[in-house]
């Protein structure tokens, strides 16, 4: 579609918003001008030039070239740009690992209540109370849901919250002086995350291969173990959508190799209500609260990350955390927590997503909690079963899904040379949202499908029916699937020209 | 109220088809000894209706005060037609643009985004955003120090009028991979350009403009500096007063090499802290160590302009543990929101605000100091925060003007042990002449 | 702030193209001594921004009252979904869906709303809405009288219980075409069925359930009775008790003819007022006489199902002064939302609520009357309001309740001269126990 | 699309908002379960039966067949529906008559403020002095803009705006004893509301001719006239376009007659800051402020049509008003107005349009009014002038256009045998609103075009081309253009079917 530069080529001159504007204003103004402007432009109505005693030196001196375009060609712009993307609120999207799940619009109304949205981040706890006492809500939750000692809300995103995580790993050992364990083992099929987590916090990356039946090869990580172990990344259900049945086994090992168990909590959903990543021997861990919290995706983010530890790792958590004291609610800084990892953003991260999971938390209830884990279950393996039933191959055929499968599509892509991907993009059409691809690695033509507890059985009737559909035209026409999407805004993107001919920014002229 | 459209008939042919007795069966791949359905502190559900009063309750308590404060955060004006747009579930319900084809509102937004932050930076690439600024600070850090190491060891110079909260953050971040962060001292407020000596060797300068106590930094002078050193850049910049100060792609005769920031300003709520977003801008010769996701325009099969995500070989779902940094989820539907936010404000809406901003600090200091012991803490120029100091300790001052509806600025006793009287104060494009006179006369009261 | 997206040289552009000089040049039909450009009252423009702040500070005033008032308009939980999508671009800012081509969205939201509406009043036929209870039920009368004018003359039957306001509204819309309009007496709160004589013939008779006290009238026998006597039946009935109350078309023996009613209970905002919608819906047999939209299913050039309005030789736009009535403009963006709010909670959430009101109110009217000196004023059965005397003119009352935050009711004394100490009294789903406390606890305060 | 009740019949039992739901719901229950459901659904928490004490007769015996689906069931639904429909903010839309221009955002934020939101109606003037104050500085706005004495914003629609005014009419002849006066004049190609308005106020209707300039037939009105006419009911501009030039005489022929004169305010967006209705001699009139104001249209509604008097007919304006005394609001009823017209609604109007209309007034000041007559008359006569161009015929092609402008396209109905609405339907495809088609009548084969001060060039240039384009498709290949739309959801729709089958509401089993 046009961009916004390109209608404000011709449509320029007609700012939509300017504080104190009254009349007719001019073209994008060059400096000097903005700063006449800006006379009369303060809330205050009174007179003065902003610039006036700033040195020369330090003042723009062209305008950026921004757009400049009417209220209503924004609005227009930016609404038929929305109508390109597919959405939960629009489409079904059983993107593996990802928990595509309703976002309840009740949740999102509480966190955009003006009292939260309009309270400065370093408003005196005195004025802060009601706040406050939902951040302490949220964590009280949270450590029952996970079994943990201490939860801190403010890593601002899954990996955020793993970096914390890891940070507090290191922080252990290095509180005991155990500075010789620099190795983090993951699964081989772990989230990219992990190992790039594992790096940012100075650590070498030791892969874990699984063994045939999905779980984690117990031989291979008794090998891998040992002194330099500083800990084990892993996620449960794993990426590969399956229950390790041996966790307390493989967390046996780790411990008493002297290492620390990190739980990825991007998989709680599964197991909500039906188990606790604390009672399988974890150390620490983080949530994905925009995961199984149902806080919204946002196109990508904002998400939150909340980390959670048990006693031994409790004095390492991120501040801010939020404390109760004689009925009253107080942050707690590094003053209070000297062992802590420390801060890990401006304020205290993202608080109106950690707002939207309360909201949601208090909506479902400890009921409705259990409900979840058992209908994403309920869900994945019923899918699973049709799929199966239609003729799709099963990545684990004799194993329970949990809240996703994995399929592998390399039968199809061998027979009639239709990649996972052109199955993916064929699935447009149909109106789905694709599956993750190509994820776990381990798996080939992998097809990774979480349709989760909102969804209903019509709707995985439906995607039953277009992989069938998909899957015939596969034999009979395979290049009208290797051809697709046909009915999206674009057809199939040329990635490799992107990448080789980086066009980033917007430039006058033709844009091509 | 679990959201679960289920009704009994069709759990149950679910059941059957997955050939299961009961839900139970579905967990039987989990140790019993494991299984706990133990929820105490979790409450009961609630309905929607129960739940939006439960929590207006607390957002009401301690809501409404007039805001001075700023220290990161600022209270601006956010066009309606920001957030009318942003929420749409389109943008707000979908997914990183993984599937470019189904994601192409998403990723020209990010496209328009970087072209809009490459403009205001004045550098050649920017990416689709970071946590927030403190954290995208760390990422720029990390990213100079690759960039640089081999020439400059992992040491990083970071201005002591930084942030005292970046400060702490990037610490954090980039200790673990060993690189080390020190002190460029500060004399009255900023960076002392007169002495800056000659230090070991540094891979990275941090400087923010203007700085954590509003004031101006002499950048032209600290970024040739560094740069006659070897070492990177890195412009911390509040980008509304980009649309009129010099923006860090001038700095100095080369430019700064890494500008980075929060996006809060641009039309994002205050929000109790967040979710904002950091932005991150860079030279083109850096864009492989670019953290983050970057949207190119591309063609699709017919020959049609599209856009999808690019680089993606620096990213972890790539390539792991050699990313240029764990991050995946980042802040999507805010730069959504800025996007719009400066489509709308256009280049001259944004310096009304920058300027309006400035006049009413600049009214606020002028009409607070005018009160007995109330003095400006540093000299000009401020752009627009400003160190005030009081003759009462600055947090029990603070408390006591909350009773007066105000929120009198942010105590600085807590980042500088001998700032325990000094108050910084700010006053945005949306207080007026009468809300400043509220504050004086609260303060009068306070102070007598 | 007008927003117009011109640049001075696309405006002199566009002027040369038109081949005029200047912008004056284009109201050279206006005789020069009606030219006028002077607009003293209407205030410089304000930003947006100032705006906001200049209303919110009169939204604020008065605001934030516990409300236990109804009459005709009702404090009940939206769930945030029914606005976050009626107020999408797409409905609100279309206009009404002449091009079916280019609406279908709204035609089978119409579709849909008319089908929820037939279901809730068991009437076969329902329009897309008329502005509001009250003026609708000034259409159904019209719309009785043409039906029935030969056979019963230009007289209607209003019952003394119907809301003051709307039989005030009906004499008003439909006294000018020589309607005329007579009370059917109550007694003791409701129609006196007891007492139901033999009247002069009549077009139709209007009775409300619950009615304007809160009781239920006994519309069976009353339906009956107008029946034989060759009136129609006007119900008007309050939506959201129709999920437990016996609807309309099931009336006595034969069901009224028509239905209608003010749809704030069904999503819409009490908004001071308004917008809210009238819906109105009727026997098959009636629907030529129907004023207002209708959307029909039919199909397209490729056999495909689609919706289109129909039946449009009964409007204005069409048959012009022959037309069932003026309407033209109606609520269609509340018949949106209402449309989304009965599907989010289907008949049992409706129900819920219904219930959940009916609960409230006696707990409220129990707890009320523990009061000394504050009675009931009629005998059950009441649905969700409840006329109750006290020892005081009830207005004062109200004006000393609001000091403590309670909007305590609304007084009868200036609808019934004989009621100046009588409150009406509703408390909806959403209050509390601790609200009804509240209230208690004031107004013993108040009385003492 | 499938409609909600389709999703229902397999998606129900799962009714997404339930005040008090905690747990599984059952299917839609029968009604004595749900009484049963009313235990605990109240807010109070407390027990009791909700129907106890009602006579069983009055219960309902079976509950009605909403449907039952999931919160995200309808968002999704609801999500995809709207997604077809055309609108200001997604499209260029020129409907003639409707002043389609761009609905800013701030107001519908200003409306949307809780405390106008949760207010309620009958609140005591004592908590409602900020509202009213708002209404009351409306009303002042809204005589200044019409030279008006007095202002009622009581009306919900244009059409009850001129209910109001014709029924003011007929009073003030009443309270002069003066019966005879039974007809309403009206120009031939008045809009439909007028003479049905008209009907409604028990008058006869009388039908006046225009000239062939396009003014009114000043001949045929003085013919017209005489001791039975009540008023006579026009716009100026008129439906035409055009700019009633006679106006003056046009009074002193009404007025001199006995008459009032009627103005329909419908195209004051041309005349905003150029000239006032009073000072043409109107004695009465309504204003759209769905259209001149900028209140969003709904989909059809809700609007607000404030009607206006001057001196003579103050004492009948509807109520309730807003006035002020000694620094209080109050609202004014017919204990103070006994001359009113009355009551016209349960409430007083559309209060959230009426805000709306004032933070638009507020934003635009009286220097944007002015601007906005200005920019929708040029924006009207460019388009008129390259339509003209570009080869098509303008109704009037000697006149100015006003705000809006009248083509024929019986030229080319003639030589292709493609009518108006086969243009107005390609347009469709052209991403553009069609024009009102059609109206005014006595224009064959018509399109009225109201381009609005708020599209750019940009925006009216595209028109032009697309009506180019489809100027020589009608040429080349007209069965194209008759055929069309083909990119909407829906191809031609048969009226005619949907006349005769009436099918106007959902019924289980297939719905064809
Ligand atoms: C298994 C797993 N771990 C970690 C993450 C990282 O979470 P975030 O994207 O919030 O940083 C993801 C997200 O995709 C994930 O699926
Ligand atoms: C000229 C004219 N008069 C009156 C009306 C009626 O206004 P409303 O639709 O608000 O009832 C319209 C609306 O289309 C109109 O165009």
């Amino acid at each position: 579609m046009t961009t916004i530069f390109d209608i404000a080529r011709t449509g320029r001159g007609a700012r939509a918003q300017y504080p104190g504007e009254q009349t007719a204003p001019a073209q994008a103004p060059a400096t000097r001008q903005v700063h006449a402007a800006g006379r009369d432009g303060s809330g205050t109505g009174e007179p003065g030039d902003g610039l006036a005693g700033l040195p020369e030196a330090l003042i723009r001196e062209a305008p950026p070239n921004l757009p400049e375009v009417s209220e209503l060609q924004v609005v227009r712009h930016y609404t038929n740009l929305s109508a390109l993307n597919f959405s939960i609120d629009g489409h079904f999207y059983p993107l593996g690992s990802c928990t595509m799940k309703y976002n309840p619009r009740g949740a999102h109304r509480a966190a955009s209540l003006a009292g939260f949205q309009d309270r400065h981040p370093l408003t005196p706890d005195s004025a802060s109370q009601g706040f406050l006492g939902c951040l302490y809500e949220l964590q009280e939750i949270l450590k029952d849901i996970t079994g943990m000692q201490g939860m801190s809300l403010t890593p601002m995103a899954g990996a955020q919250g793993e970096f914390a995580g890891v940070a507090m790993i290191r922080a252990y050992h290095d509180a005991r002086n155990d500075t010789e364990r620099t190795e983090i083992l993951v699964p081989g099929a772990a989230h990219g995350t992990n190992p790039a987590t594992a790096v940012m916090c100075g650590y070498r990356v030791r892969e874990v291969a699984l063994d045939s039946s999905g779980d984690m090869d117990v031989e291979a990580l008794k090998a891998a173990v040992g002194p330099h172990t500083a800990g084990l990344m892993m996620t449960n259900p794993s990426t590969c959508g399956l229950f390790e049945r041996k966790i307390g086994e493989i967390a046996r090992i780790v411990h008493d190799a002297g290492g620390l168990l990190y739980y990825d909590g991007a998989n709680l959903n599964a197991i909500l209500g039906k188990a606790k990543p604390g009672d399988m021997g974890f150390d620490v861990l983080h949530l994905n609260l925009h995961k199984t919290f149902a806080t919204p995706h946002g196109s990508g983010g904002p998400g939150a990350g909340p980390v959670g530890a048990n006693e031994r790792l409790l004095p390492y958590l991120p501040v801010p955390m939020v404390g109760l004291e004689d009925g009253r609610y107080r942050w707690l800084t590094r003053d209070d927590l000297p062992g802590s990892i420390g801060r890990l953003s401006g304020f205290a991260g993202n608080a109106g997503i950690l707002l939207r999971a309360l909201a949601y938390s208090l909506m479902l209830g400890r009921e409705g909690m259990r409900r979840v884990g058992s209908f994403s279950t309920l869900n994945a393996n019923y899918l699973a079963a049709r799929l199966r039933r239609a003729g799709f191959d099963l990545a684990y055929p004799d194993r329970r899904a949990t809240h996703e499968f994995a399929l592998t599509l390399s039968r199809q892509a061998k027979a009639c040379g239709v990649s996972a991907m052109d199955f993916a993009k064929r699935l447009l059409d149909h109106g789905v949202h694709a599956p993750t691809t190509y994820f776990p690695l381990l798996i080939p033509e992998c097809f990774l499908i979480e349709p989760t507890e909102t969804e209903s059985k019509d709707e995985l009737d439906r995607f039953v029916d277009a992989m069938t559909a998909i899957g015939k035209e596969a034999e009979q026409d395979p290049d009208r699937v290797r051809g697709a999407p046909y009915s999206l805004p674009v057809r199939r993107l040329d990635e490799v020209k992107a990448a080789r001919e980086l066009h980033l920014t917007w430039k006058p002229g033709p844009n091509d | 109220m679990p959201f679960i459209p289920h009704t009994p008939e069709e759990a149950g042919a679910m059941l059957r088809e997955i050939g299961v007795a009961d839900m139970e069966a579905l967990f039987d791949e989990i140790p019993t000894e494991l299984r706990s359905d133990a929820l105490e502190r979790v409450p009961p559900g609630m309905s929607e209706m129960a739940m939006l009063r439960w929590m207006a309750e607390r957002a009401g308590n301690g809501s409404g005060l007039l805001c001075f404060a700023g220290a990161g955060s600022y209270d601006h004006h956010i066009p309606a037609a920001v957030w009318d747009l942003a929420q749409r579930g389109e943008f707000m319900t979908a997914y990183t643009p993984y599937q470019a084809e189904a994601s192409q509102g998403t990723l020209q937004v990010i496209f328009e985004y970087q072209s809009m932050m490459s403009e205001l930076t004045a550098m050649e690439v920017s990416n689709a955003s970071v946590y927030d600024g403190a954290s995208g600070l760390g990422e720029a850090v990390l990213m100079a120090v690759r960039a640089n190491r081999r020439a400059r060891g992992g040491t990083v110079l970071l201005a002591e009028s930084v942030h005292p909260h970046y400060r702490e953050v990037v610490a954090n971040i980039v200790g673990n991979q060993g690189v080390k962060t020190r002190t460029l001292p500060m004399r009255s407020g900023a960076v002392d350009v007169a002495a800056l000596g000659e230090p070991n060797p540094v891979a990275a300068v941090v400087v923010q403009q203007p700085n954590f106590f509003g004031l101006l930094e002499q950048v032209d002078a600290i970024t040739d500096w560094a740069h006659e050193r070897g070492a990177l850049v890195i412009a911390l910049v509040n980008p509304m007063a980009l649309a009129v100060l010099k923006p860090p792609g001038r700095w100095g005769s080369q430019g700064a090499d890494i500008a980075c920031g929060d996006g809060q300003p641009l039309g994002v709520p205050m929000a109790s802290g967040g979710p904002s977003f950091g932005f991150l801008c860079c030279r083109r010769a850096l864009v492989r160590q670019m953290p983050g996701r970057l949207a190119g325009r591309t063609l699709d099969l017919d020959g049609k302009a599209g856009y999808t995500l690019t680089l993606q070989a620096r990213e972890q779902h790539i390539r792991r543990g050699k990313a240029t940094s764990n991050i995946c989820t980042n802040q999507g539907l805010l730069v959504t929101a800025a996007t719009i936010h400066m489509a709308l404000l256009g280049a001259a809406g944004l310096a009304q605000v920058a300027l309006g901003c400035r006049n009413n600090t600049r009214n606020l200091v002028e009409r607070l100091t005018r009160i007995r012991g109330v003095e400006t803490r540093f000299d000009e120029p401020f752009f627009h925060e400003c160190a005030v100091d009081l003759p009462k300790p600055a947090q029990t001052v603070l408390e006591a003007l909350i009773e007066h509806g105000v929120l009198g600025g942010v105590a600085l006793g807590g980042y500088f042990p001998d700032m325990a009287n000094t108050l910084l104060v700010c006053a945005t494009e949306k207080r007026t002449g009468a809300d400043i006179e509220t504050y004086a006369r609260a303060l009068e009261g306070v102070l007598a």
